[in-house]
């Protein structure tokens, strides 16, 4: 039976009015990455930048320390991270290995073991 | 679960803040418009209510043809007004409400209702002219708005069947939720009035006295109308009448409702402008 | 009378950009992907749609959650890409196609769908991506898009049965457009991947190959999921495959399955092309 | 039953008439900040070409033609914007469409109201 009502995955942070919310100041940061003034204007002093869009400590450290995890906690949105991500020349797989704890070529191989179907 | 005392339906023209900030009211122009308030702030007043759900129409502040929603909600802790251009004061900003914002989103969403979720949304006369009448003075500081956006600018609106299958969807989710909030929805605009097209001006007094009648106990005649038929019998702007239908749907099963004032005056600027109050059991 | 002739289904990340950008198409890690595409470009190039109506979601350029739509739907008469961010170059305009847009939205809203209609809109790479693995070097200028944005982003999401919904009034709308114009719907995005979490890079090829058969032959049994089955089954940014259905929903009747090619990973993704030509 | 094009005197804002009137209007929604309205003031020719408004627009607005602004798409809502430069209000607006005095446009809202 199809429902919305609030269920909860191991590892994953379900993005919702809640956590929406929470990360709003930090996925604003992230919203303003569109534009190449504000990736400069980030680089070149991260800490007045977060500071900017009011983000909370929490939030602020856990941009310092590109804590993908901790900013997923904090209610950032993967959409959102993912210009962080970009502006720190990341990409998706480097983000993976991040989040799970794995080099980049180990999330690779398990990427490419799902491919094949073996779970 | 959260209780839902009453609707309220009034109207929004600007031209009411604007009266107020010179403090026209009693003003023969004004007066009897103003007359009729007093009985519905009392209602409000030992009520108390905790949050106001109020039904209305952007006019170009915050939505833009760029992007406009057919349905909008705010999910906010705090909604500011601006500048609209045409020099009525900005009032302080409107308290939100992010529990039960978010908690009407999520009962929308999974009743086929396709909102548009605003974290940020500024409100405009639509909103803040109805709460500057119940609470003069812009004493409306301790009680959390739901801001609910409903297009009636650009064609295709939503239908008026459809508005009052929305607001009951929301009324629905208000009983669903679990705390013991006590809630006020309004219905803001109308009634018939006509700004555009050498048209403009055109009043149907009869119509709207029959919608004020109906919506007491028989919505359903209203809901049956088009736009098309609004915009014919109560003006280009009459299609407003929908805030009023949400408004009504809200309080669908809610049982019997209690007409406990009414009055319509016109022309108040270019509309004729209705106020009414519905007491669910809920009321004290 | 307009009519809707075929449905495709296709992934829509960015990584793809980059892979076209770099022509990076025959090396060993794109190759299986990228053959998958001819078939698809030669039908499209035989039959020449006029339209093509294009599900995707958008990624944070357009839209904020500031002001988060549920299904936005463009009514312009160009759309433009601009910088997302992350360094995928931007491309040049699409060309919209504004009458049969406002038939759409005109019947939509009658319909009972509370569209947000936008007479300006940036579109991102879900949108970009799929055009230009269609017609390679930017070659789309000739084709009208219908944009359509489902939000796949914040919860609460439209559940499969609300997007299928969504599908089949366009596919009615379009069918009662009184012009002679043959249009092409593509569902973007997908199939199974996570991005976000410590559950990231997972992928489940066993449940995307079910989707892209009940696709074909049985898309209501997909509304049987909500958006969180779809999260367990399919990871995180599995809700994406509702732009396959309402892609599919935007072709009524019966389909005939004229290519597929599946193929995982391509970047954190389970892959899955698909043409359907409307019977 | 009333439809599009029935109602004599009335403009219906629809997609056609929104996507001819859209340059305009995103005009006219500009003027909720001060220093745009303060650069129309400063320059109208430069502001209408600013927002590529079409020749039938800009003659309209030229001309301070409410029912040619209205006819070349211009939404009321966003058209109030720009009557509020001008110091016009709704009775104002409504007197320069029907072809009324402001004060014979007020007395026929009042008649509307002994019915």
């Amino acid at each position: 039976m199809a429902t919305n009502e609030k269920r909860e995955f191991p590892g994953t942070y379900l993005f919702n009015g809640e956590m929406a919310k929470k990360g709003y100041g930090l996925n604003k940061m992230c919203f303003s990455f569109n534009n190449q003034e504000a990736r400069d204007e980030f680089n070149a002093d991260p800490d007045a930048y977060c500071e900017k869009y009011k983000l909370t400590d929490v939030q602020k450290q856990a941009i310092k320390d590109k804590d993908i995890i901790a900013l997923l906690r904090e209610g950032g949105s993967i959409y959102y991270l993912a210009k962080f991500a970009g502006l720190l020349k990341l990409n998706m797989q480097d983000i993976g290995a991040l989040q799970t704890g794995m080099s980049v070529d180990e999330f690779k191989a398990m990427l490419e073991k799902n491919g094949r179907g073996e779970v | 679960m959260a209780n839902l005392l009453g609707g309220i339906a009034t109207s929004h023209i600007p031209a009411i803040g604007v009266a107020m900030d010179k403090g026209l009211e009693e003003t023969p122009y004004w007066k009897d418009f103003f007359d009729a308030y007093p009985p519905v702030r009392d209602w409000l007043y030992t009520q108390e209510p905790d949050i106001a759900i109020i039904f209305y129409n952007d006019h170009g502040l915050e939505f833009f043809h760029d992007r406009k929603p057919t349905f909008a909600i705010g999910a906010s802790e705090l909604y500011e007004n601006a500048d609209e251009g045409w020099g009525i004061a900005e009032i302080p900003p409107v308290t939100g409400e992010t529990e039960l914002s978010w908690h009407i989103v999520n009962h929308l969403i999974e009743h086929d209702f396709d909102i548009t979720v605003c974290q940020e949304m500024k409100v405009d006369h639509g909103l803040t002219v109805p709460l500057t009448l119940m609470w003069p003075g812009h004493k409306y500081g301790h009680i959390k708005v739901i801001p609910v956006a409903i297009n009636c600018e650009r064609h295709p609106m939503p239908k008026p069947s459809r508005c009052y299958a929305f607001g009951q969807a929301i009324g629905d989710a208000v009983r669903s939720f679990a705390g013991d909030q006590k809630v006020v929805v309004m219905g803001t605009g109308g009634l018939s009035h006509q700004l555009d097209g050498q048209r403009a001006g055109y009043i149907n007094k009869p119509f709207d006295l029959y919608c004020m009648d109906k919506i007491v106990n028989e919505p359903e005649l209203l809901t049956q109308f088009s736009n098309y038929e609004l915009v014919e019998k109560a003006g280009a702007q009459g299609v407003e009448l929908n805030m009023w239908l949400a408004m009504r749907g809200a309080l669908e099963n809610e049982g019997a409702l209690k007409e406990l004032h009414r009055s319509y005056h016109l022309p108040i600027s270019n509309t004729g402008a209705g106020l009414q109050l519905l007491a669910t059991d809920s009321a004290r | 009378m307009a009519k809707i002739i075929g449905g495709v289904t296709t992934s829509h990340i960015p990584a793809i950009a980059n892979a076209m950008a770099n022509g990076l198409e025959e090396t060993p890690y794109w190759k299986p992907f990228f053959d998958g595409y001819p078939p698809v470009r030669d039908w499209l190039n035989e039959q020449k749609p006029d339209v093509i109506i294009l599900f995707y979601n958008d990624h944070g350029l357009e839209f904020f959650i500031d002001k988060k739509p549920t299904f936005a739907m463009g009514v312009a008469d160009e759309y433009y890409n601009s910088d997302e961010g992350w360094g995928i170059p931007t491309i040049p305009p699409v060309t919209g196609e504004s009458e049969l847009s406002w038939h759409i939205a005109n019947s939509l809203v009658e319909d009972g769908f509370d569209m947000t209609i936008c007479q300006e809109m940036k579109v991102d790479h879900g949108l970009t991506v799929p055009l230009n693995l269609m017609w390679p070097g930017h070659n789309y200028g000739h084709v009208k898009v219908i944009p359509v944005c489902i939000n796949c982003e914040q919860h609460p999401m439209p559940q499969p049965k609300r997007t299928l919904a969504l599908g089949q009034a366009i596919g009615r709308a379009v069918e009662s457009f009184e012009d002679d114009l043959k249009v092409v719907v593509f569902g973007t995005g997908g199939m199974s991947h996570q991005l976000d979490g410590e559950r990231a890079g997972f992928i489940n090829r066993a449940f995307d190959i079910e989707c892209l058969d009940k696709l074909v032959s049985d898309p209501e049994s997909l509304t049987q999921y909500s958006n969180y089955d779809l999260v367990e089954l399919g990871g995180a940014q599995a809700v994406e495959l509702n732009m396959l259905i309402a892609m599919r929903g935007a072709l009524l009747g019966e389909v005939t399955e004229l290519h597929r090619n599946y193929h995982a990973p391509i970047s954190n993704t389970g892959s899955g092309l698909m043409l359907l030509e409307n019977k | 039953m009333a439809s599009q094009d029935s109602i004599p005197g009335t403009i219906m804002l629809d997609g056609p008439m929104a996507t001819k009137g859209y340059p305009l209007n995103k005009m006219c929604y500009s003027f909720n900040n001060a220093s745009a309205r303060d650069e129309f003031r400063a320059d109208e020719e430069a502001y209408y070409e600013k927002f590529k408004l079409t020749e039938e627009q800009k003659q309209a607005m030229r001309q301070r033609d409410v029912i040619g602004m209205l006819e070349a798409g211009g939404s009321i809502y966003y058209l109030a914007k720009f009557a509020g430069i001008l110091g016009l209000n709704v009775q104002d607006v409504g007197g320069l469409q029907t072809g009324m005095t402001t004060d014979e446009f007020k007395a026929f809202l009042v008649k509307q109201g002994e019915v």
